[in-house]
């Protein structure tokens, strides 16, 4: 029951930090804040042509603001050691890699619940899918890219120049998962058309798989990337 | 000594097998296949396309054997292995990109289409790139090997992931480039290409694996140098 | 590193001493279970460490010449952290007891990053006694100290010292070293050259000895 | 003859991409020996 427990606490550590210093949130927000207004003059709002581009936009907000989250994760760490003193402590390797992940995700989604709305209203955007079902899509694109990203961050984080380094190593490596959810995205948009119905099924099963292979790889390799 | 002077034989065996089954290529690629019906000439473009494609497949595949066997046994040489086989796989696909939009802009009149199979190797090419941002990201040698062991692991299980989620992506229909079955004669020069781009790959892996191992004894030198002073 | 064959009693205080690069830094980081030695082993109470290191990791304690501290934590956040972590028994007892050994315990609620260098070196030393461990390694530990700090540091290094815990203080800076030790030894390039009980060396010019040991062989 | 420049193009652009590697693998290894060459030449001023 340890590792739920140690789990949690380093979590509420992230958390705590996160509400101190609110400096990765208020970025990747304002960021995605960011990404709307210029996605707004690049393509009118008005324009049917945007309801075509609308998924597309949407995760470029959400994977832009990511990366922004990202970089960051790790880089709190590296402040006094802190990472090497966690390494101390009597915690498997996996439970960090879980709680950064966990963390990241909780980040990426509390930016989403706000510039999610923001760019359905700012891009005059009408849902023709059930709710639920988009929310769900983009929570499962989150978790691949959170999967991935928080892998790959660890690994940039041990290098020189990490900050540009992570979305040049990381975006050819999730571009299955910026495909898939862009394209689940669109169909659930779109209000599930019955001819697409397989489509998507296949798609949130493309997802699925994605995230089940990278977690079970990124778990089974953490130690490495963690090594001194 | 001798076991650098055998080393010597093999490379030179390599090289002159590598040059002579090149020209054996262009021989079987123009003069031993037949002209393909509707593409005629362009169709010969085809097996240089397919033979460093293949092969570039095949040398990731070689980095993320070599990555998984070092992180094993934490022994440099595979690290080498997998570095010099990265750059050769780069090469290869760099010639990919590079010939297939010559063939697609006579096909489809359009440079490039996203073929799923293209598009895959332009990622794959991204992807390749990005591991050597990762070694030159990192000077210490054993931090370097396992980082980029990590990331050649991640890289490569990525591929078929890519390759479905690009062909399902494709809104464009699917145009199956090797345009029905081969003619047999084709095939022994497509095979003939292949072959030949193997013996290149292996020629050019054991050339920059040398050129590693320089580097890298260059940089033990140095450090020893450094810490004397 | 190489030919290292150290046995560390139960209770002993030992001083590593060495200049840079003598390899000081990875004998802590194999002892602490960070690196696993190329070829070797190493042996906790007679057990050899295999996979399951987090229960050695448990009794071990490491304060080095970095803090391991969240800067935008509280001092008391930061230990109820690491307490998670280490699973400490009745937490918070433990927290007032260790901030009141380092003197902190008025300023428990503040950021770290308010705290002055030697402050943030004495929570440091609480951080790193927080879990009672068997065994405590320092690293460099009395780089930065204030005069302040430095005192409390040999306070609880005494204090442990009664306890008959291990201690393993690595440092370049010998006089320090020799102060409290009970056993010395010095590495030089990766090699240990010389090893010494407290009766031996108390008497003699021991920077004679050091000297001829880091700049002869 | 439109067709023929397309094979030349490729052909010439894959031939030209292998041997500019080989240069440039060539060129590195130069470079190494040279600086090795003078690492020696120093170390054996040195003594």
């Amino acid at each position: 029951m340890g590792y739920w427990r140690k789990l949690g606490a380093l979590v509420e550590k992230d958390l705590a930090v996160e509400f101190k210093t609110k400096e990765m949130l208020s970025s990747m927000f304002i960021f995605s804040f960011l990404v709307i207004v210029i996605f707004a003059f690049a393509f009118t709002p008005s324009r049917a042509t945007t309801s075509e581009v609308f998924p597309g936009i949407l995760w470029i907000g959400i994977t832009f603001a990511g990366v922004l989250g990202l970089n960051r994760s790790f880089a709190g760490e590296k402040d006094n050691d802190c990472l090497l003193g966690l390494m101390l402590t009597p915690v498997d390797r996996t439970v960090i890699y879980l709680a950064k992940a966990a963390s990241n995700f909780l980040f990426l989604v509390a930016v989403q619940a706000v510039s999610l709305p923001l760019f359905f209203i700012l891009f005059d955007y009408r849902l023709a899918g059930p709710l639920w079902l988009l929310l769900a899509v983009i929570l499962l694109g989150t978790v691949g890219f959170i999967v991935t990203g928080t892998f790959l961050a660890a690994l940039a984080a041990n290098t020189r120049a990490s900050e540009i380094l992570l979305p040049l190593i990381l975006f050819p490596v999730i571009m299955p998962v910026v495909i898939g959810a862009v394209k689940c995205t669109a169909i659930v948009l779109a209000g599930v058309p019955p001819e697409l119905k397989g489509e998507l099924v296949r798609w949130v099963k493309l997802l699925g798989i994605y995230n089940i292979i990278f977690l079970t790889v990124s778990l089974m390799l953490f130690d490495y990337v963690l090594e001194v | 000594m001798k076991g650098s002077a055998y080393n010597l034989r093999g490379h030179n065996f390599i090289a002159w097998t590598t040059g002579f089954l090149m020209l054996a290529s262009l021989y079987a690629i123009f003069l031993y296949a037949p002209l393909e019906r509707h593409m005629l000439e362009v169709q010969k473009i085809f097996y240089i396309h397919v033979g460093a494609a293949w092969n570039a497949f095949f040398a990731f595949f070689i980095v993320f054997i070599a990555s998984i066997i070092y992180l094993k046994t934490r022994n440099l040489k595979y690290d080498v292995l997998a570095a010099a086989s990265a750059e050769v796989g780069l090469l290869f696909t760099t010639i990919v990109l590079l010939t297939g939009p010559i063939w697609a802009r006579h096909s489809w009149n359009a440079w490039w289409t996203w073929e799923p199979r293209l598009t895959t190797t332009l990622i794959l090419w991204f992807i390749y790139f990005a591991y050597f941002l990762v070694r030159s990201g990192v000077a210490e040698k054993a931090r370097r090997a396992v980082l980029s062991a990590v990331f050649g692991i991640i890289g490569f299980l990525d591929v078929p992931i890519i390759y479905i989620s690009v062909r399902w992506w494709g809104s464009h229909p699917t145009i199956d480039t090797t345009g029905g079955g081969l003619h047999p004669m084709m095939l022994h020069a497509l095979i003939v290409t292949v072959l030949a781009f193997a013996f290149l790959y292996g020629y050019l892996c054991q050339k920059a694996m040398a050129l590693e191992n320089t580097r890298q004894e260059l940089q033990d030198i140095k450090e020893k140098l450094r810490e004397s002073i | 590193m190489k030919d290292i064959d150290l046995e560390i009693m139960d209770g002993c205080f030992l001083a590593v001493l060495g200049p840079n690069g003598a390899g000081k830094t990875t004998l802590i980081k194999v002892l602490s279970l960070l690196t696993k030695p190329t070829s070797g082993s190493l042996e906790i109470n007679g057990e050899e460490v295999g996979e399951d290191q987090l229960s050695f990791r448990r009794q071990i304690g490491v304060l080095s010449h970095q803090t391991f501290l969240y800067n935008h934590l509280s001092a008391y956040e930061n230990l109820s952290f690491y307490g998670k972590m280490y699973e400490v028994p009745r937490l918070k007892e433990r927290i007032f007891e260790v901030m009141e050994e380092v003197g902190l315990q008025f300023v428990l609620g503040d950021p770290v990053r308010t705290f002055s260098r030697g402050m943030q070196q004495r929570l440091a030393i609480a951080r790193a006694i927080l879990h009672s461990p068997a065994a405590l390694f320092l690293d460099e530990p009395y780089t930065g100290l204030d005069q302040h700090a430095m005192e409390i540091l040999n306070q609880v290094l005494v204090g442990l010292q009664n306890q008959h815990r291990t201690v393993i203080l690595v440092t370049h800076n010998f006089d320090q070293g020799l102060n409290l030790c009970d056993q010395a030894v010095i590495m030089a390039r990766g090699q240990l050259v010389y090893r010494a009980k407290r009766e031996e060396f108390l008497g003699r010019d021991f920077k004679q000895t050091y000297l001829r040991c880091v700049g002869g062989s | 003859m439109d067709r023929l420049v397309y094979v030349w193009m490729a052909f010439s652009i894959t031939w030209i991409a292998i041997f500019v590697y080989m240069l440039m693998l060539g060129r590195r290894q130069q470079k190494l020996a040279h600086e090795l060459e003078h690492l020696r030449q120093a170390l054996k001023t040195k003594k």
